[in-house]
């Protein structure tokens, strides 16, 4: 599926499905069933493009970018990266595959390694992967990504919990500009900043794509910052692709009763209770992955649900150019 | 033989009373209980046919009667053997052939039956001839034994191979308890686990690896005897335990011997009511080099690690602290057979001139290309005496340049080291029961023909002096035959360093009479004969 | 990809001041000796101790190795200030020399079982999956071992010798330190610059080694300090019953051994100096250790 | 709870298999046998022939597969075998040696408890006054000493006293009475080493009674009970040691596994009959059989004194469930 892209996509994702095995027993242990954690996800991003990808927390986007980064090795499905299909590649070949695409973790605070240098931790994937060998050279490339993140090159001393939130998530940027990527992931890279280093964090996403032509897929639970960053927007719900359109038009014209939930619920204003709070857009729990409902999974929720919705699975259909939705009630 | 009577100076300056002859002349008295030491963890099995070591003699002895043994009234002696069950000690004859023994008729076992010859016939093919399944642990003492028959009650005949004058000192040996005929047909593996013999004690209780108890035997064909109305022998691996424990009076006696330390201890402490018996001891450790190690192979080498060693003033010096006393060479120093210190003096080992001696060692050692040796003594975890030994001799060879690092080892890995030929240079030890130094040098022939003999050398020389000596019938030739086997053993061929024979104290409270003191903690050790003086 | 002159974002970043750097180490160790008196006093006997084995050669008076039959057993006295042991030898001389070896014991001994231990439970929290259950499962069979059990037989195996005695403690040591660095590591391994080292494609070593083993050290520095002692106490032990270092190394638990025991009524400064010494050195290393937690640990530090 | 608990069972199998190789591998690693040991250890003779019939009658010659699959099997039948030593069954061996094991490490544990609990509570209510000082050295000093010197020392100064008092020297009984039979007797063998491992041990409890304490009476409840001019008293027993004894529990649960391995010196100081010195014998002996035997119920005691620690420490803390 090439949804609504013009050339060919630099990263295509068709059928991605992990289910973690949740097994019973010491001994002799039986699997008694699995966590669908992502379960027939497609979607395709061109090069330059950003996708936001958003959802509840637990909906299963960030184990989509786990599975497109290879930090694990999906149960079903294809990743084709730049045509190449990576979801089945051992470690080794793994390698290559790094210097190409990188990620930016959710908390600044954790994402560095406390024991090292700042200066280290941007040189260390230069070194490893032999990109420049030469210290003196390497040093000056990590000034460079530093000043290029808006640090000052003075930092490379410095150990991360000498810096604020915001210098470090730069770190986290520079760090993965460091082997100089096609496509990012950013794990919700924004999401424990406060608002107005968010919008700075945001503001050097922007700037860093324009300059090296980078592509990312944006994970996130805060649609203000998606709107602000993103071509495209998939919503995710259990594990599944529930509404995928162009920016504008999915929060001007959401067609999925979730997209329409999630929408409805006002953002608070201030960003560190957003950022904890609840978000619960719909009535009702968020049912089990272990279980989740037959047919359409987000019927027990949905105020619009028919009987046909317990049994039949929506498949995502394009109900406008480049607007996919994945209800069976909605024309 | 060697029982050293009279005053004994120690090392604090302390004197030790020793009055061994004197102790017969009192009127022995009924009762009373004897609790003893035994120094080891426990006894193995029960089965004295089986086992070695000394725990099981210590322990089980006294509820068994054997055919003959060492005269209890005088242990000491080397040439001297006694009838226990036999009416009388039989005499050779068919040249040598035949050993007729007639058994007592008022012999009973302790669960009341009568003990006849079938009973001695049937343990004694049990001894030497073990059925499948079976260990008998001094099988070879026996080469020479063909049949045994019993062909009435009272009377058992042993038929030999051949004649042998070692056949009597090993039918003497103290593990040869006789046992109910009628108990090993039916499972010979009984006596492992139980006890019923015809000794002068009966079995009553077995705590496990703690302690045995046992009363007196009212049947008992000795008669008057045994004196005691009850023992119990009580284990414990750690000298300090059994120091302590007849220091506190919770124990009288301890068989096997101790150390100077525990002597001077107890005497400084109990004074009088200390009576310390001691004696050369048929033990001693032999530092065996690995003649198929470089470069042990080298004789000089091998002359020069015994010339570094000043057995003379080592000696008393050691005697001091660890359970050993006498100079020696290859024969027990109380032997008629033994070197004179004169005779000694004359080998490579026990020059008397020590500076000159180690200038040899040192001289020798460069012709060898040996300077600055470096080797590995493997020695066996115990510490009395073979650590100290060790630990003295290695003192002494680093004074003429040579590291040794010591390896101390459990039992087990310690005679792989030595059966496996892994080692450099071992301390090793020869302990025998019954004195018969004519069988016991035999540990120095080669290997090919003694199986326990761990310095892997061929030396048919050694042979043949070894088999001049032993068929010589004449005592000032086998003397003389004696003197050439040894100097080759230890001067020509340094094949081993025998260092300061064991010394046996055995200090006990004084009440304790009318035990003796013998060259083996093996024997005379049925406690018949003690008594109680309180 | 080619950089040009600071942006617009990058401007906007620098916004605050670099931070001050930290104490000096001479002030750390100011404020440690103020507030931890305790750690202070085990300090200087650990320093005095690794003085003594450090310079025996100077110290010490006599020859620990040589025995002097002349002076068998005497009483603590000027010339030998704390008497001589059954072969002569001077006891002060071998206990300043018992320092070295107690100290290498000590120290090889836990360095090694801790270092062994560390990388493994890493690499089992790291891993996980079958090796992980693996690795727990022989965990828990070492564990349920007796130390002494398991050192005794090791030794009973490769024999007695100063390499073979560290051995033999060493080996109890890995997992009583792995299990803990694996709990910790666990935690470490959900952190996300764990996953961002896999992502940049950094090898198995490298992330276990510089990026895990880094952040699980401190709690295993301080329990570093307790195997040190347990180390030197379990090397007593082996040498009480035997099969510890040999003689004529001199090493303060082969002191304890038969001597001690032998001559405790006769001559008790044989049995009483160097039981002193291996107290007092593993009491300056568990004094030191306790108070360097205090002090690092942040619950404890607030007061 | 009863899932729980055999769930924690059955993961103890592998374990004990693992154990059971281990002690198998390292038994059979060790140069020679119990045949030449038995048959040599006298210093005498060793026929060669004599230990080929013992090796053949003990079983050592048969493949070592086949020995360990024996070894399995017959812990699978319950049966454990005889003593290659003394011949016995181990169950005989063992059930002799643990009355004493068992008193001694129950009194230690009482001893401990006794001392450790008050004392590192003070210590703590104290923290940085001399008293928590003396405290804390007195408690170190007890993980300091070697068991064995203190115990060898402790002896002496029995006899010792008791000689320079009247003139005859007094030790402790040799050979063990279990206390129904003389209780008197009973104590006065038992009383010296539960004291010399009891200190050890309430050493190590000590100091985790008060860091436990210490990091409780941080805790926010503590202060605000404090503000509220709860009495001191009321605050120390009903809040503070509560919550301080969970680590506690544990300590003293996993330490009395790790008795056993104490007491193997503390029995050869003393002369006692237990199970600590049956292990010196049986490894030193290389009794193979018995030497299996004794790990196993050490393993098996480890494995259930973590269980009922476990348990404690879900009864003590109620948050705590089993899932």
């Amino acid at each position: 599926m090439n949804a609504g892209l013009n050339q060919s996509p630099l990263l295509e994702v068709r059928g991605l499905a992990m289910h973690f095995p949740v097994s019973e027993g010491i001994v002799l242990s039986r699997k008694i069933g699995d966590v669908k954690a992502v379960d027939g996800v497609d979607f395709a991003i061109g090069r330059g493009e950003t996708l936001g990808l958003v959802g509840e927390s637990g909906c299963g986007k960030t184990t989509t970018g786990r599975c497109i980064l290879r930090l694990e090795r999906p149960t079903a499905g294809q990743i084709l990266f730049d045509g190449q299909d990576i979801s089945r590649m051992e470690r080794k070949e793994l390698v290559g595959l790094r210097r190409r695409m990188q990620v930016i973790f959710q908390d600044p605070y954790s994402s560095l390694n406390p024991r090292m240098k700042v200066g280290d931790i941007i040189a260390e994937p230069i070194k490893v992967h032999g990109v420049e060998p030469d210290a003196g050279r390497r040093r000056a490339r990590v000034h460079e990504l530093l000043s290029v993140c808006g640090l000052d090159p003075k930092f490379a001393d410095r150990y991360p919990h000498e810096m604020s939130g915001g210098q470090r998530q730069r770190v986290g940027i520079a760090r993965a500009l460091a082997l100089d990527p096609e496509f990012i992931v950013c794990d919700e890279a924004v999401s424990a900043l406060d608002v107005s280093i968010q919008a700075q964090v945001v503001n050097l996403l922007e700037d860093l794509r324009e300059r090296f032509n980078l592509t990312y897929l944006f994970i996130a639970h805060d649609l203000s910052v998606v709107r602000h960053l993103c071509q495209r927007v998939a919503v995710m719900y259990l594990g599944r692709i529930v509404e995928m359109a162009d920016c504008d038009e999915l929060f001007d014209n959401p067609l999925h009763p979730y997209t329409q939930a999630l929408l409805s619920a006002v953002p608070i204003p201030d960003p560190r209770v957003e950022a904890t709070r609840q978000f619960r857009p719909a009535p009702g729990e968020v049912p089990s992955p272990i279980n989740p409902p037959s047919g359409c999974v987000f019927h027990p929720r949905c105020p619009m649900a028919v009987e046909d919705c317990k049994r039949a699975r929506p498949v995502l259909r394009e109900l406008r150019p480049g607007h996919w939705v994945a209800c069976s009630e909605v024309h | 033989m060697n029982l050293r009577t009279g005053l004994w100076a120690a090392g604090l300056g302390l004197a030790a009373v020793i009055a061994a002859s004197s102790a017969g002349a009192q009127t022995p008295k009924r009762g009373g209980t004897l609790t003893y030491m035994i120094s080891a963890d426990a006894s193995p099995s029960f089965d004295g046919h089986r086992e070695t070591t000394f725990a099981t003699v210590h322990a089980v002895a006294p509820y068994y009667s054997v055919l003959i043994r060492v005269p209890p009234g005088n242990p000491a002696s080397t040439t001297e053997f006694v009838c226990d069950l036999c009416t009388e000690m039989a005499k050779p004859a068919d040249g040598g052939k035949t050993y007729t023994f007639k058994i007592r008729p008022d012999v009973k076992w302790h669960d009341g039956s009568k003990l006849t010859a079938k009973d001695v016939a049937a343990t004694w093919n049990k001894i030497v001839f073990p059925p499948k399944g079976l260990t008998s642990a001094r099988v070879s003492y026996y080469s020479m034994v063909e049949k045994i028959e019993a062909p009435d009650d009272t009377t058992v005949v042993f038929r030999l191979k051949y004649p042998s004058a070692a056949f009597i000192p090993a039918l003497a040996d103290p593990f040869t308890w006789i046992y109910k005929k009628e108990t090993l047909d039916k499972d010979p593996h009984w006596y492992e686990k139980n006890i019923m013999g015809s000794g002068p004690f009966k079995f009553v209780s077995y705590a496990i690896g703690q302690s045995i108890k046992g009363v007196r035997n009212p049947d008992y064909y000795h008669k008057g005897q045994p004196y005691l109305d009850a023992i119990e022998g009580i284990f414990a691996a750690k000298q300090s335990v059994r120091v302590d424990a007849i220091r506190g009076d919770r124990a009288a006696i301890e068989f096997r011997g101790m150390p100077p330390s525990a002597r001077d201890e107890l005497v400084k402490e109990a004074g009088k009511d200390i009576f310390v018996q001691d004696s050369d001891w048929n033990c001693g450790n032999i530092i065996t080099a690995n003649h198929k190690k470089k470069p042990f192979d080298d004789v000089r080498v091998r002359r020069a690690l015994a010339l570094a060693i000043d057995q003379w003033k080592g000696a008393p010096a050691l005697s001091k602290i660890a359970i050993v006393r006498s100079v020696g060479g290859i024969v027990f120093p109380g032997s008629p057979l033994a070197a004179t210190k004169e005779e000694l003096q004359q080998m490579v080992g026990y020059w008397p001139d020590i500076e000159k001696a180690r200038a040899e060692a040192r001289r020798l050692l460069k012709e060898a290309g040996a300077e600055n040796l470096k080797f590995e003594l493997i020695n066996r975890n115990v510490d009395q005496p073979y650590k100290f030994v060790g630990t003295w001799l290695i003192g002494e060879w680093k004074k003429i340049g040579v590291t040794v690092e010591q390896k101390v080892v459990p039992t087990g890995p310690w005679f792989q080291a030595m059966r496996g030929g892994t080692f450099d240079v071992v301390v090793d030890a020869n302990c025998q029961s019954v004195v018969n130094p004519a069988l016991d040098t035999s540990k120095y022939l080669p290997q090919t023909v003694y199986p326990e003999s761990y310095g892997g050398y061929d030396d048919p020389k050694s042979v043949e002096l070894y088999n001049k000596m032993l068929y010589e019938t004449d005592p000032k030739a086998q003397r003389v035959a004696m003197r050439a086997y040894e100097k080759h053993t230890l001067d020509t061929m340094a094949h081993a360093i025998i260092t300061p024979y064991w010394y046996r104290i055995v200090p006990a409270r004084s009440y304790v009479k009318g035990w003796k003191i013998s060259p083996s903690h093996y024997l005379n050790q049925d406690l018949a004969n003690i008594w109680l003086d309180k | 990809m080619t950089i040009v002159a600071p942006n617009r974002a990058a401007v906007a970043g620098l916004v605050e001041e670099l931070p001050e750097r930290k104490r000096s180490l001479a002030g750390v160790a100011l404020n440690f000796c103020r507030r931890q008196p305790l750690g202070t006093f085990g300090l200087a006997i650990v320093v005095i101790m690794f003085a003594a084995g450090i310079s025996a050669e100077w110290i010490a008076p006599y020859d620990p190795e040589e025995n002097d039959f002349s002076a068998m057993m005497e009483a603590p006295s000027w010339a030998h200030v704390l008497g001589t042991d059954q072969l002569g030898r001077d006891i002060f001389s071998r206990l300043v020399y018992g320092a070295r070896t107690a100290l290498i014991v000590g120290f090889s001994a836990a360095f090694m079982g801790g270092a062994i231990g560390l990388v493994l439970g890493v690499s089992s929290a790291y891993f996980g999956g079958w090796f992980d259950l693996l690795f727990q499962r022989v965990l828990d069979v070492l564990m349920a071992f007796p130390l002494i059990i398991l050192a005794l037989a090791v030794v009973a195996v490769f024999g007695t010798g100063v390499f073979n005695v560290i051995l033999a403690i060493t080996i109890p040591l890995i997992p009583r330190c792995g299990r803990v660095v694996r709990a910790s590591a666990l935690a470490v391994r959900e952190i996300p610059y764990v996953d961002a080292a896999r992502a940049l494609g950094f090898g198995h070593a490298r992330i276990v080694l510089r990026h895990m083993v880094p952040n699980v050290v401190a709690p295993f520095l301080i329990m570093l300090s307790a195997f040190v002692g347990q180390a030197i106490l379990a090397e007593a032990s082996l040498s009480y019953l035997g099969l510890g270092v040999q003689e004529p190394v001199p090493a303060w638990g082969l002191m304890l051994q038969g001597g001690a025991e032998e001559y405790a009524t006769t001559a008790p400064w044989i049995a009483v100096f160097p039981g002193l010494a291996i107290m007092l050195t593993v009491l300056g290393i568990s004094l030191f250790g306790d108070s360097l937690r205090d002090a690092i640990d942040p619950k404890l530090r607030d007061r | 709870m009863y899932r729980y608990i055999v769930k924690r069972l059955l993961l103890a199998v592998p374990t004990l298999v693992g154990a059971a190789a281990l002690v198998f591998v390292l038994m059979r690693l060790i140069p020679g046998d119990i045949c030449v040991i038995r048959l040599g250890s006298g210093g005498a003779h060793v026929d060669p022939a004599s230990v080929e019939a013992c090796r053949q009658e003990l079983g050592l010659n048969d493949p070592m597969i086949v020995q360990f699959l024996d070894f399995l099997w017959s812990y699978i039948t319950l049966d454990f075998g005889t003593s290659m030593w003394s011949g016995h069954p181990v169950t005989h061996e063992i059930a002799a040696r643990l009355p004493v094991s068992l008193q001694i490490a129950l009194m230690a544990t009482v001893i401990a408890v006794l001392i450790a609990i008050p004392l590192g509570t003070i210590s703590a209510l104290k923290e940085n006054t001399w008293l928590d000082h003396i405290v804390r050295m007195v408690a170190i000093a007890g993980i300091a000493t070697p068991s064995f010197w203190l115990g060898i020392m402790s002896l002496v100064l029995v006899l010792d006293i008791t000689y320079l008092a009247t003139g005859k020297a007094w030790m402790p009984p040799i050979d063990y009475v279990p206390f129904w039979q003389d209780p008197i007797r009973n104590l006065s063998i038992v009383l010296l080493p539960a004291i010399t491992v009891g200190y050890r041990y309430s050493a190590v409890t000590m100091r985790m009674t008060r860091s436990a304490m210490l990091e409780v009476l941080r805790e926010d409840y503590i202060r605000t009970a404090r503000s509220k001019g709860l009495l001191e008293q009321i605050i120390v027993n009903r809040h503070a040691l509560k919550n301080a004894l969970l680590p506690v529990v544990t300590l003293i649960g996993i330490e009395f596994a790790f008795l056993i391995g104490g007491l193997v010196v503390t029995e050869q100081v003393f002369n006692l009959n237990g199970i600590g010195r049956l292990f010196v014998q049986a490894v030193q002996n290389q009794d193979n059989v018995l030497t299996q035997a004794l790990v196993m119920l050490v393993v098996v005691i480890f494995v259930v004194t973590n269980l009922v620690v476990d348990l404690l420490y879900a009864w003590l803390d109620p948050r705590i469930r089993f899932s």
